[in-house]
């Protein structure tokens, strides 16, 4: 499929090399909205969070601690800026590094809390996201090896075939598992028990947005229309 | 090589693993000469004893813990 | 070129057969024979790199899995130092 | 003919079986953490999967695949570690004990630590320099890590740790400056490629060497 | 048959998870069996048969793609040669010490373009330099997650 279909006019490109960065509306809104995100979260300040004993009726404050603060808030900018990233990439591999970088950011963010549960929910996360790196790089290489091209504007004129449409089901079992949506979505849901929502917030963001791109992009290499 | 990495699948205790684990690498080394990386066959020689120093030193301190363990059960059920 | 596929069967083999000593060996639920394990599909990997001509690929290889299994190594230490019941 | 046209018949036909038994080390890789209760035994076997996507990309026999390779491995390393910090660390919450109590006093007298020591790694940081880049910066590292496993025991102080990190986030700027360079500005491309290749080693070396640091406070605390 | 409710019970333990997620790729794995495979033969990059300049005797093998040190480029076939100005220069060069290495000893190929210059620097740095980028902060970042974590939990640095 064409990518001005699906995104509009190719606004710019911005090559770097073999990997060639490009700007469509579609994919510019989403940009804008992602930096724009990530620059809210680097002037906002963390939130205390309440939480109920059980047994009796006081409550226990957990707060974030400076220090704390400080690496979350780095991390958290850095998922803003990799899924902003995502989202113009015009090569698979890229992508997918995008992707796997979201992916560890994403454990960072909730690795400092205190609680057990979320430790043992970050460490499952971790794990998935680890075995879903196999299926990640395994489908781009596929694709690799099925046209000969990693670039989007190549994979949009290729025929299309068997091989390529297993290895974009590689490449989207890869993604769900670096985001953690649904039906692998217990894990993070058990992370945003976490103190400190805007960093928390990141999280959820960054998954949505590379959960649309991903089918955009698998919608230009499986032309299914 | 072979020989080797049917020695560590078979063979129970880690440090004869060890022993099996080194005969394999010193194949692989004569793989790589054979194909005339001299540069690659080096390093690998170089990291090899590396990689079993520290198979060592964990073997070695995973058997006092669990001596010790041991000797503190031991204790408690006296 | 025989040679070559010398290399690359019996990297395949090593591979595959590591991997399935690995997952069900004889005990392997002692972590460190686990981690033992792992080495035979590494060093058939370097085989089946080897037989491509991914030398540099092979060379980084050798250095990062030495790396990567002392990771594994300390946090097999770690957990029995602490006695943890996972 | 240096070079040719197309990928050879012989790298060709080397393709299936390559992919089929990556395809398979997964497989079973997958099956066993699926089988697994153990949290440690899934982490050990992630690196089994691990192996499976290096041969796959392997397989398509390029020197692109190769240059694909080195970001694989690299993902590999950096989760394999991320992870089993937050491991330990959750285990440590859960039984509630903490590290300095912990230490099991242990001597371990090798006669390589003592007396080739030096020499392997003065070879390993030579030959890593000479090399640079990642290749570079992995062995030079492993000969760092293996000199500062053998030395004596001596907590690293926060203000070092923090400088040696420091270090290696401006090694990672200068390597960012030499990639711009290529494109800013073509005519300097020796520059750029020079300052790419250093950036890069001392990066991963100095990293690697405060990972060294991690495991000799685990093996020789005294 | 199982309650739907149950099944999402289970499913929202974390520890099942990877599990759960490892049994359907495998699933995915095997379907890749019955899949019709091959390689298609016009790549970018493309290599040379393997062992072929070894055996040669070519003190560059195996990674010799021709070019003349800072005069002449060397034969790269890049997916897009026009956003690369100055595409096979780097491939082509090689550092005095790596000149040295080449005239002395036949076998150190992987050494002599491992050193600053040739292809695979030329793909990691230049042309795919942007994957480099990601490649090199995904291990910074987990490298800050795993020396926050172990300074302050598992090392108990900052306390002291």
């Amino acid at each position: 499929m064409d990518i001005a279909t699906l995104g509009g006019q190719i606004l710019g490109q911005i090559p770097l090399g073999d990997i060639v960065l490009y700007l469509t509306p579609f994919n510019l809104f989403m940009f804008a909205g992602a930096l724009i995100f990530t620059t809210l979260i680097a002037i906002s300040r963390t939130e205390t969070q309440i939480e109920a004993e059980f047994g009796s009726l006081k409550d226990k404050k957990v707060k974030v601690d400076l220090e704390e603060f400080k690496i979350r808030r780095f991390l958290a900018i850095v998922c803003g800026l990799a899924t902003a990233g995502a989202m113009i990439t015009g090569d698979l591999f890229n992508f997918t590094l995008f992707v796997a970088l979201i992916g560890i950011v994403n454990i960072g963010i909730v690795s400092a809390v205190k609680q057990v549960d979320v430790l043992n929910a970050a460490y499952q996360y971790g794990l998935v996201a680890m075995i879903a790196s196999m299926p990640l790089f395994a489908g781009a290489a596929l694709i690799l090896g099925a046209t000969g091209t990693l670039s989007l504007f190549q994979l949009s004129q290729t025929v299309t075939t068997p091989m390529m449409y297993f290895a974009s089901l590689l490449l989207l079992m890869g993604i769900i598992g670096e985001t953690g949506v649904a039906p692998f979505y217990a894990t993070k849901a058990e992370m945003f028990r976490t103190p400190g929502s805007p960093f928390i917030l990141i999280i959820h963001l960054s998954s949505l947005l590379i959960i649309i791109r991903a089918i955009e992009i698998l919608l230009i290499i499986n032309k299914p229309f | 090589m072979l020989i080797g990495s049917i020695g560590v699948i078979v063979l129970p205790k880690p440090l004869d693993k060890v022993i099996m684990f080194a005969l394999l690498q010193a194949g692989f080394i004569g793989t790589v000469v054979a194909a005339k990386y001299l540069d690659v066959a080096m390093a690998a020689a170089i990291f090899d004893p590396i990689a079993t120093v520290i198979f060592l030193m964990a073997i070695i301190k995973l058997n006092e813990i669990r001596v010790k363990k041991r000797d503190l059960e031991g204790e408690h059920l006296d | 070129m025989i040679e070559t596929q010398i290399w690359f069967y019996t990297g395949i083999v090593l591979l595959v057969g590591g991997s399935i000593a690995t997952a069900i060996g004889p005990g392997v639920k002692d972590p460190i024979i686990r981690t033992l394990n792992t080495e035979i599909p590494a060093i058939g990997l370097s085989l089946i790199f080897l037989t491509y001509n991914h030398t540099i690929a092979l060379l980084t290889y050798i250095a990062a899995s030495v790396i990567i299994t002392m990771i594994l190594l300390r946090v097999v230490v770690r957990m029995e130092e602490m006695g943890a019941e996972l | 003919m240096l070079v040719p046209e197309l990928v050879p018949a012989y790298t060709v036909s080397l393709f299936l079986p390559a992919l089929y038994a990556g395809l398979i080390t997964g497989f079973i890789g997958l099956l066993a953490i699926s089988f697994q209760k153990n949290d440690l035994s899934a982490l050990i076997l992630t690196d089994i999967v691990g192996l499976a996507m290096l041969v796959i990309v392997a397989s398509v026999g390029t020197d692109l695949a190769e240059a694909l390779i080195l970001p694989g491995l690299v993902v590999e390393l950096a989760e394999i570690m991320a992870i089993s910090e937050i491991l330990m660390s959750r285990e440590m919450r859960k039984t509630g004990k903490t590290a300095p109590l912990l230490p099991f006093p242990f001597t371990a007298d090798m006669e390589i630590m003592t007396t080739a020591a030096n020499f392997i790694a003065v070879i390993l940081v030579v030959y890593g320099v000479f090399l640079s880049g990642f290749t570079g910066g992995a062995i030079a590292g492993g000969g760092i890590i293996f000199y500062v496993i053998s030395r004596k025991s001596r907590g690293l102080p926060i203000k070092i740790w923090e400088g040696i990190a420091g270090i290696s986030g401006i090694a990672w700027a200068i390597w960012l400056a030499g990639f711009l360079i290529f494109f800013v500005a073509p005519d300097y491309w020796l520059l750029g490629l020079f300052m790419s290749a250093f950036g890069i080693l001392l990066k991963v070396a100095s990293k690697m060497g405060l990972i060294g640091v991690m495991a000799r406070e685990e093996f020789k605390r005294e | 048959m199982k309650d739907i409710g149950q099944i999402w019970n289970d499913l929202a333990n974390p520890k099942r998870i990877p599990r759960l997620f490892s049994v359907v790729l495998g699933l995915i794995l095997i379907v890749g069996f019955f899949v019709p495979m091959a390689l298609n033969d016009h790549q970018i990059y493309p290599r040379p048969l393997p062992q072929e300049q070894i055996d040669q005797e070519n003190p560059l093998a195996p990674y010799d793609r021709g070019g003349v040190p800072l005069v002449e480029p060397g034969i790269v076939k890049a997916q897009y040669p026009q956003n690369s100005a100055k595409l096979g220069m780097v491939t082509g060069y090689l550092s005095p010490i790596a000149i040295g290495v080449k005239n002395t000893t036949r076998y150190y190929g992987t050494s002599i373009y491992s050193s600053p210059g040739g292809l695979i620097d030329e793909i990691l740095y230049y042309t795919r330099g942007f994957d480099t980028i990601l490649e090199s902060a995904i291990l910074m970042m987990a490298f800050v997650i795993a020396s926050w974590v172990a300074l302050n939990f598992t090392m108990r640095r900052r306390k002291d």
